[in-house]
């Protein structure tokens, strides 16, 4: 452990660390620019030049690209460091336009703090200045490079540390320019990082622009909510308004940066439609009416019909709160238990995949980071989880073998092993992987030889094919820290175990070996930490429903019309109902369909709780009160002028506090509900969680996986009853429908956001090139799918890289997949023809 | 019972004059003080309200008749209600024996110009204002704030420490008028003004006079930069217009005080008696502005030591000496 | 004994200074009947200013609401379809208002400045409240000048990139030659 | 019943209940103004039985400088009225037995005396009168009393002095 003094004090850091890190522990903030924790350093900007007085190294050095050794002193306010700083600051000004007012970036702009502490007040240099002609970069990033100081941050995360190569420099000398080779919208969905990691404002965040400064910024940590990894953020709002998600350094989750669907995904919380009074049939009311009312017709059907003829169903966008708040009520009640998944299967495989993490097999993405070989199943990180996806690249620079065994068509900003084995083949071709591995520690290449013909064969692929490489089993092998990463999206029940058995045989003569389950959702951990053991399942209850053993529907924060299949059905059967109680804060199909109407806050508005995939316990801070912003309030303008002591439109609460307001309505003494306060709440419906009553939260969040036994930590789902019969393939020549998300345009949330709707693709569906020769379809062709339900349209696009006999498409609002009637769906070869013209 | 009924008239008429004369100078006392306190300071003073700010009383008084009459949450109703009644009340009293001419013939009925000749005149005096000290104190107690109670005690303070100094600055007058009726001391003035053997009894109660009408240099009970308004802060409307009234009244009494003790009184050539009193009372008025624009206020315990240290001793001296003088 | 006739010598100065301020013409302003002409740069009412070419000169960059101690000054900026930066509304809360005069230093552009003018008073406080349209004045106030887009660096329609003063002609990228 | 009669015994009335209400004030402040008023009113009742100067002197030692003092220390003790019944009956036993016995005593010597019946006159002892009668017949006595407050004034001072007796031997 090097020790070495820095201005006169004394520090003991590990050994590799920088001279500027070893600073920051002692709290001196070296000046910099290139140098990020993130990204490394490259000594660009010069900036960070201190003084070596004794020691190995001497004289004016950059503290950015020397390692920190024994007998160091290090003065960072030696007279010659603070002039050629004050030197190179003035360099880096000389061509700096006068435009700091109308820049986007003033007030966290690192180049204004810099010049300032510099100590380069006036410009001296009166000659001209070098220009640069500005890109178009898409709907998210502004350019403006003339206020560049070429420091290379951009250029080495786009490249380097995201992968995607279409920005970058270019030119020489004085005239280093960053961009792309011509105008167009940038390819990567982390390109959000740019606004973040510019120490000026050459990348500025387009949605936001001009809105606002950040000294006027409410500013709280924030979770991200748009999938399951939980990345944490800094949500800032101004009047009433989320304006700007930033990403929050995390050292367990995700580092420094987020993606874009986290980045540009919040507008939701904003929309001018985002409904904020209560209804009820006679229109529009105040939030105890509406309650009021609600309670009411409640207490009707249950003394007419039973308390079993009212069901509750949530979702995985819930807060752990509310969640909990729910299934409080629905015991207390004596209601049926309730749900969070439309699709019965899914939630299974969400309570199985809780159910078989547990302390010593979870990872945390960093964890995948520092990874020597990943293997990932059924999950395509880029489109679910786009942080993972990163997370993967950065194994992969550290030389990490990656593979990925998915039917889908994957893209990864990286060199990877894609083997497209079919869904139902996946369970066997883990197993034949696991016994590779098994068997792999004698060392004998011919049993390995006849397992990869018996993986190749149980994988169901063909022969061309290519099998599996040795080279990745030798890896595998060989790997100190393997990782398993698994989907729950479209997997069969059968998967998840597996996966987890992986992990386990991978774990025999390691120390680690780590997994990791993409679940459908921010809070999907939590609805399966709830365990909703008898819950009939999304299906039954509409058929309860449907027979009128089922009158009352209590639905929080989630929209079943979005992400259910059969959409004629679940319409008619919701219409059935005498009772349609909806609670949510967007303007959803089902909240229109409601009898009685409770709007909700949004996360940014009440803060709450989110659990995320690897059983992490995350608060999200309330950022604002809530209340419509000011700007749409004054249509535009300026805010009206009136004396009011209220907030306008400030009547939503957090959905667990309706519910709370609903239960003791119904009457519910308040110490069993909001008495309790939420981590009470908590810890009363998840007996895990007592434990965590009264910790102090740290900002990292807490880890809730326990390191007992995984069976006995959450019951996992009961034995299948035949409803999700998934693993037989109808026999015949058949096309499986895989329903995915992508980045951008099919999760709820996001799928909102106005700027991400810009730079969302037109949906589209995508077959094996093979079959679509078959079929005589070409790339581009419409497709018309003709099922029960009715048809689904779309342009169709060929991959080579994907598994045969299945037809993928996106849930995207604008494809009628709705009109598939159930999943899984296989779909006769005759079902599908070309549309013609 | 004719006579009677004719005396009862008579001290009414003669209540009545002067009551409404003492009031309505008090109400143009302040336009005089603020004006002639502005042109010492280079101002104009008030000049809005009618011609030279003529009507700037009536305007006052209508707006003091109008405010609000507040009452402080956790004042004692009663002796708040009642301090500046007794302030105003004393003040106004203590003209009662205050001669303003000599007899007069109406009628053949011999008519004292004064409202009533106490043989015990200077005490009556005294007594009153001893007791004007309970309306400061009181009314600064009573309104539960600490800078009223501030206020009130240090009013207390001084009033009681200038009394003695008033006091005794007297006893030379009443040795030489050889009376303590006031009536008898103007016309022990007959020759020659007191002011004149008596010059350092005059300082004397110059200086106490001052102090005892709380004007500056000794406002201390009302230092506006650390009391705010010292005992009256809480006061606002007609009760703050009756402590008002009340100092602008003392002053007026303690000027005719002056002008009786000391400048031969309502005595004077040409002129009727009452317009001399007038001015003489006028005069000791705007001596007292005059110094109000000129010195600075006091600190406390240079106001203490003024009053207990130098005054008191000086007015026994000159008990003694004039004493020594008269009975020899 | 001395130092008696030295302050009864102070006191007759002061009350003979004073006495003889009695005779002095009263320096009193009347102000209503008589306006004092004001110095330029007496701090009062405030407006926001045009550039020499006619444009409004504030860019809403927040500056002076930063820099405001009452925190009366509230905006917000927008962009308009040649590229300014401008406030789609802009507003002084003049209630609050204490006219210390630090938003016109803060100001970049010479937009906002402090005029002598200062009679605002208003019975209902809410007509205190200045608008765009109330604070927009039709001339460039104390600056004749500048013109900050002239200088900015930013593509407006006044002028393109390398087209502002002092500045060279855009980079291009794509050629070898130096 | 002349007039002077009606208000002696209205004077007496005004005494009497002003005493009694002061005696049982919970707050101090108004006791003492209850006393001011007990004591204005004995201040009368000298004035209408011919003492002018004792009158003015009552007012001017009694309500003009005691009762300030006695306001004085009240309002900067703030002493709280205590709560408990106001006089327990240890004190207001004696008391009443006092009274009573005082009662009787003084309405026998009252009633014994002949000129009990007299009717009021107004008599004018003017201050000239008075002060030839107290210093040429008891001129003795005031000299003795005057001696004596000199020797208390001069204990109150030599109590008051500042001590200079300090260990340290600074100037405190």
């Amino acid at each position: 452990m090097p020790r070495l003094i820095i201005d006169e004090r004394e520090i003991e850091v590990p050994p590799g660390t920088k001279v500027i890190d070893a600073a920051e522990r002692l709290g001196i903030l070296i000046p910099r620019f290139c140098y990020h924790e993130g990204l490394g350093a490259v000594g660009a900007c010069r900036m960070c030049a201190v003084q070596f007085v004794e020691g190995p190294v001497k004289g004016l050095q950059m503290s950015c690209m020397v390692d920190a050794q024994d007998g160091m002193v290090v003065s960072t306010s030696h007279e010659e460091a603070v002039e050629f700083r004050r030197f190179i600051i003035e360099c880096l000004m000389l061509n700096h336009p006068h435009d700091c007012p109308v820049c986007d970036e003033g007030g966290q702009c690192l180049l204004q703090d810099e010049t300032v502490s510099g100590g380069h007040g006036l410009r001296r240099y009166q000659g001209k200045k070098r220009t640069y002609r500005d890109q178009y970069l898409g709907e998210l990033i502004a350019h403006e490079m003339n206020r560049c100081i070429h420091c290379y941050r951009c250029s080495r995360f786009y490249q380097e540390f995201s992968g995607y190569r279409d920005l970058g420099p270019l030119q020489i000398a004085n005239r280093v320019f960053y961009g792309r080779f011509k105008d167009g919208p940038l390819e990567s969905p982390f390109s959000g990082n740019l606004v973040d990691i510019c120490p000026t404002g050459v990348y500025t965040d387009k949605p936001s622009r001009y809105k606002a400064r950040r000294w006027d910024l409410q500013r709280t940590p924030s979770v991200c909510i748009h999938c399951s990894l939980g990345c944490n953020t800094v949500a800032n709002a101004r009047y009433r308004e989320v304006v700007r998600v930033e990403a929050r350094f995390s050292g367990e989750v995700n580092g420094h940066f987020i993606c874009d669907r986290g980045r540009f995904g919040f507008p939701y919380t904003n929309l001018p439609g985002r409904p904020r009074t209560a209804r009820t049939a006679g229109g529009e009311c105040s939030q105890g009416e509406a309650v009021a009312a609600a309670a009411e017709k409640l207490r009707e059907i249950s003394s007419t019909f039973g308390p079993q003829a009212v069901a509750c169903f949530g979702s995985s966008r819930n807060s752990l709160e509310t969640q909990c708040m729910l299934k409080r009520i629905c015991r207390l009640q004596g209601w049926q238990v309730p749900g969070f998944f439309v699709d019965p299967a899914l939630e299974r495989r969400v309570r199985a995949a809780v159910s078989l993490l547990d302390a010593s097999a979870g990872v945390s993405m960093r964890e995948v980071e520092r990874a020597d070989c990943v293997v990932a199943a059924g999950v395509d990180p880029v489109n679910e989880a786009p942080m993972l996806a990163l997370a993967m690249r950065q194994a992969f620079r550290r030389g990490a073998e990656i593979l990925v065994a998915d039917p889908r068509p994957i893209f990864l900003p990286f060199p990877f092993i894609h083997v497209p084995v079919s869904m139902e083949r996946m369970d066997s071709f883990l197993e034949g992987l696991a016994r590779l591995a098994g068997e792999s520690s004698d060392g004998t290449g011919v049993r390995e030889a006849d397992l990869l013909s018996q993986i190749v064969q149980n994988g169901g692929l063909a022969s061309s094919d290519l099998p599996l490489p040795v080279s990745f089993c030798r890896a595998l092998f060989g790997s100190q820290n393997p990782v398993v990463l698994c989907g729950t999206e479209c997997v069969r029940e059968s998967t998840l175990p597996a996966a987890a058995a992986l992990a386990r045989d991978l774990r025999k003569g390691r120390d680690r070996a780590g997994l990791l389950y993409v679940l459908p959702g921010a809070n999907a951990f939590g609805a399966g930490l709830l365990n909703s053991q008898g819950h009939p399942g999304f299906s039954r209850l509409l058929e309860s429903v449907e027979s009128g053993s089922v009158r009352a529907l209590i639905v929080t924060e989630s929209d079943p019309l979005n992400d259910f299949c059969h959409r004629d059905r679940l319409l008619g059967t919701l219409g059935k109902l005498d009772l349609l109680v909806v609670m949510d804060f967007l303007d959803s199909e089902t909240a229109r369909m409601a009898h009685v109407f409770l709007p909700t806050t949004t996360h940014f508005e009440s803060g709450s709780c989110f659990v995320n995939h690897e059983g992490r316990l995350q608060y999200a801070e309330a950022v604002h009160h809530g209340g419509i912003p000011i700007e749409q309030a004054g249509g535009g303008s300026h805010p009206p002028r009136v004396y009011r002591g209220d907030i306008p439109g400030e009547g939503p609460k957090a959905a667990w506090v309706i519910l709370a307001e609903l239960g003791r309505t119904l009457g519910i003494p308040d110490r069993d509900l909001l008495g309790l306060g939420p981590w009470s709440l908590i810890g009363e419906e998840i007996p895990s969680l007592k434990r965590l009553e009264g910790t102090v939260f740290p900002p990292e969040g807490i880890r809730i996986l326990s390191d007992g036994d995984p069976v006995q930590w959450v019951q996992g789902p009961e034995a299948r009853d035949g409803e999700d019969d998934r693993g037989a393939v109808p026999p015949g020549d058949f096309f499986e429908i895989l329903l995915t998300h992508w980045t951008f345009g099919t999760e709820e949330l996001s799928s909102r956001s106005g700027p991400l709707q810009k730079v969302e693709k037109e949906p589209y569906g995508m077959m094996h090139s093979d079959d679509a020769r078959v079929l005589g379809f070409s790339e581009g062709d419409r497709i018309v799918l003709s099922l029960e339900g009715g048809q689904i349209r779309f342009r169709l696009s060929v991959a080579d890289r994907m598994g045969r006999g299945v037809l993928v498409l996106p849930r995207h609002r604008k494809l009628a997949w709705r009109n598939i009637p159930e999943m899984p769906c296989f779909v006769p070869r005759d079902r599908i023809r070309r549309e013609d013209s | 019972m004719i006579m009677w009924f004719a005396g009862l008239i008579l001290l009414i008429v003669k209540l009545a004059v002067v009551l409404g004369f003492l009031l309505f100078l008090a109400a143009y006392l302040v336009w005089v003080e603020r004006k002639f306190l502005a042109r010492l300071q280079i101002r104009y003073g008030p000049n809005r309200a009618g011609r030279y700010g003529l009507l700037q009383p009536i305007a006052d008084t209508v707006k003091m008749l109008t405010k609000e009459d507040t009452i402080p949450d956790g004042a004692d109703k009663g002796l708040f209600c009642l301090a500046p009644a007794v302030v105003a009340m004393t003040a106004m009293l203590m003209f009662a024996v205050v001669p303003f001419g000599p007899e007069l013939s109406v009628f053949g009925r011999k008519v004292p110009l004064v409202i009533t000749d106490l043989n015990i005149g200077l005490l009556f005096v005294f007594a009153l204002s001893s007791l004007g000290v309970y309306g400061v104190a009181l009314g600064g107690w009573a309104s539960n704030s600490k800078y009223s109670l501030l206020g009130g005690i240090r009013g207390a303070a001084q009033m009681i420490s200038y009394e003695l100094a008033l006091g005794l600055s007297l006893v030379p007058i009443v040795m030489l008028a050889r009376s303590f009726s006031v009536v008898d001391i103007v016309q022990a003035q007959e020759r020659y003004p007191f002011i004149l053997v008596q010059p350092v009894a005059f300082v004397i109660f110059m200086i106490s006079a001052m102090a005892e009408s709380k004007r500056i240099p000794f406002d201390l009970p009302e230092a506006e930069n650390e009391l705010v308004a010292g005992f009256h802060t809480e006061y606002s409307g007609i009760r703050f217009g009756l402590f008002f009234l009340g100092e602008y009244v003392h002053m007026q009494v303690l000027g005719a005080l002056v002008a009786v003790l000391f400048l031969g009184g309502w005595r004077g050539p040409f002129l009727p008696p009452p317009v001399w009193l007038f001015i003489k009372i006028i005069l000791v008025v705007l001596f007292m502005i005059w110094t109000r624009g000129t010195l600075p206020r006091l600190r406390y315990d240079q106001l203490m030591t003024l009053g207990w240290k130098m005054l008191i001793p000086l007015a026994l001296l000159n008990i003694v000496v004039t004493g020594a003088v008269v009975l020899f | 004994m001395k130092s008696l006739v030295e302050a009864a010598k102070a006191l007759a100065e002061g009350f003979a200074t004073t006495f003889n301020h009695l005779f002095r013409r009263p320096v009193t302003e009347e102000y209503p009947e008589v306006h004092r002409v004001l110095p330029a740069r007496t701090r009062a009412r405030i407006v926001l200013t045009l550039d020499p070419d006619g444009e409004e000169r504030c860019v809403a960059c927040y500056l002076c609401s930063a820099v405001c101690p009452v925190s009366c000054i509230s905006m917000q900026s927008a962009e308009k379809e040649d590229g300014r930066r401008y406030a789609s509304w802009f507003r002084i809360n003049f209630a609050r208002c204490i006219y210390c005069g630090l938003c016109e230093e803060a100001c970049p552009t010479s937009a906002i400045q402090l005029t002598p003018y200062f009679e605002t008073c208003e019975r209902d406080i809410l007509r205190l409240v200045y608008e765009k349209e109330d604070l927009l004045v039709q001339h460039q106030g104390k600056d004749k000048e500048y013109n900050f887009y002239k200088v900015a660096g930013v593509v407006t329609r006044l002028a393109g990139k390398g087209e502002h003063a002092r500045e060279e002609k855009p980079v291009n990228v794509k050629t070898n030659l130096p | 019943m002349t007039l002077y009669t009606a208000l002696f015994y209205l004077l007496g009335a005004l005494i009497v209940a002003s005493t009694g209400v002061a005696v049982t004030r919970r707050n101090l402040v108004h006791a003492v103004v209850y006393l001011i008023l007990s004591f204005f009113g004995t201040s009368l009742l000298f004035y209408l039985l011919g003492a002018p100067l004792l009158a003015a002197l009552w007012v001017i030692i009694y309500a003009g400088a005691i009762m300030v003092l006695f306001l004085f220390i009240i309002m900067m003790t703030r002493a709280d009225a205590q709560a408990g019944p106001l006089f327990p009956p240890g004190q207001w036993i004696p008391a009443a037995v006092l009274g009573l016995l005082y009662l009787v005593v003084g309405s026998l010597m009252v009633l014994a005396v002949p000129e009990t019946g007299a009717e009021l006159r107004p008599a004018v002892a003017a201050p000239r009168n008075f002060a030839l009668h107290l210093f040429e017949t008891h001129w003795l006595s005031v000299e003795i009393v005057s001696v004596l407050l000199l020797v208390a004034l001069m204990g109150a001072l030599y109590l008051g002095r500042r001590r200079e007796t300090d260990v340290s031997g600074e100037e405190p």
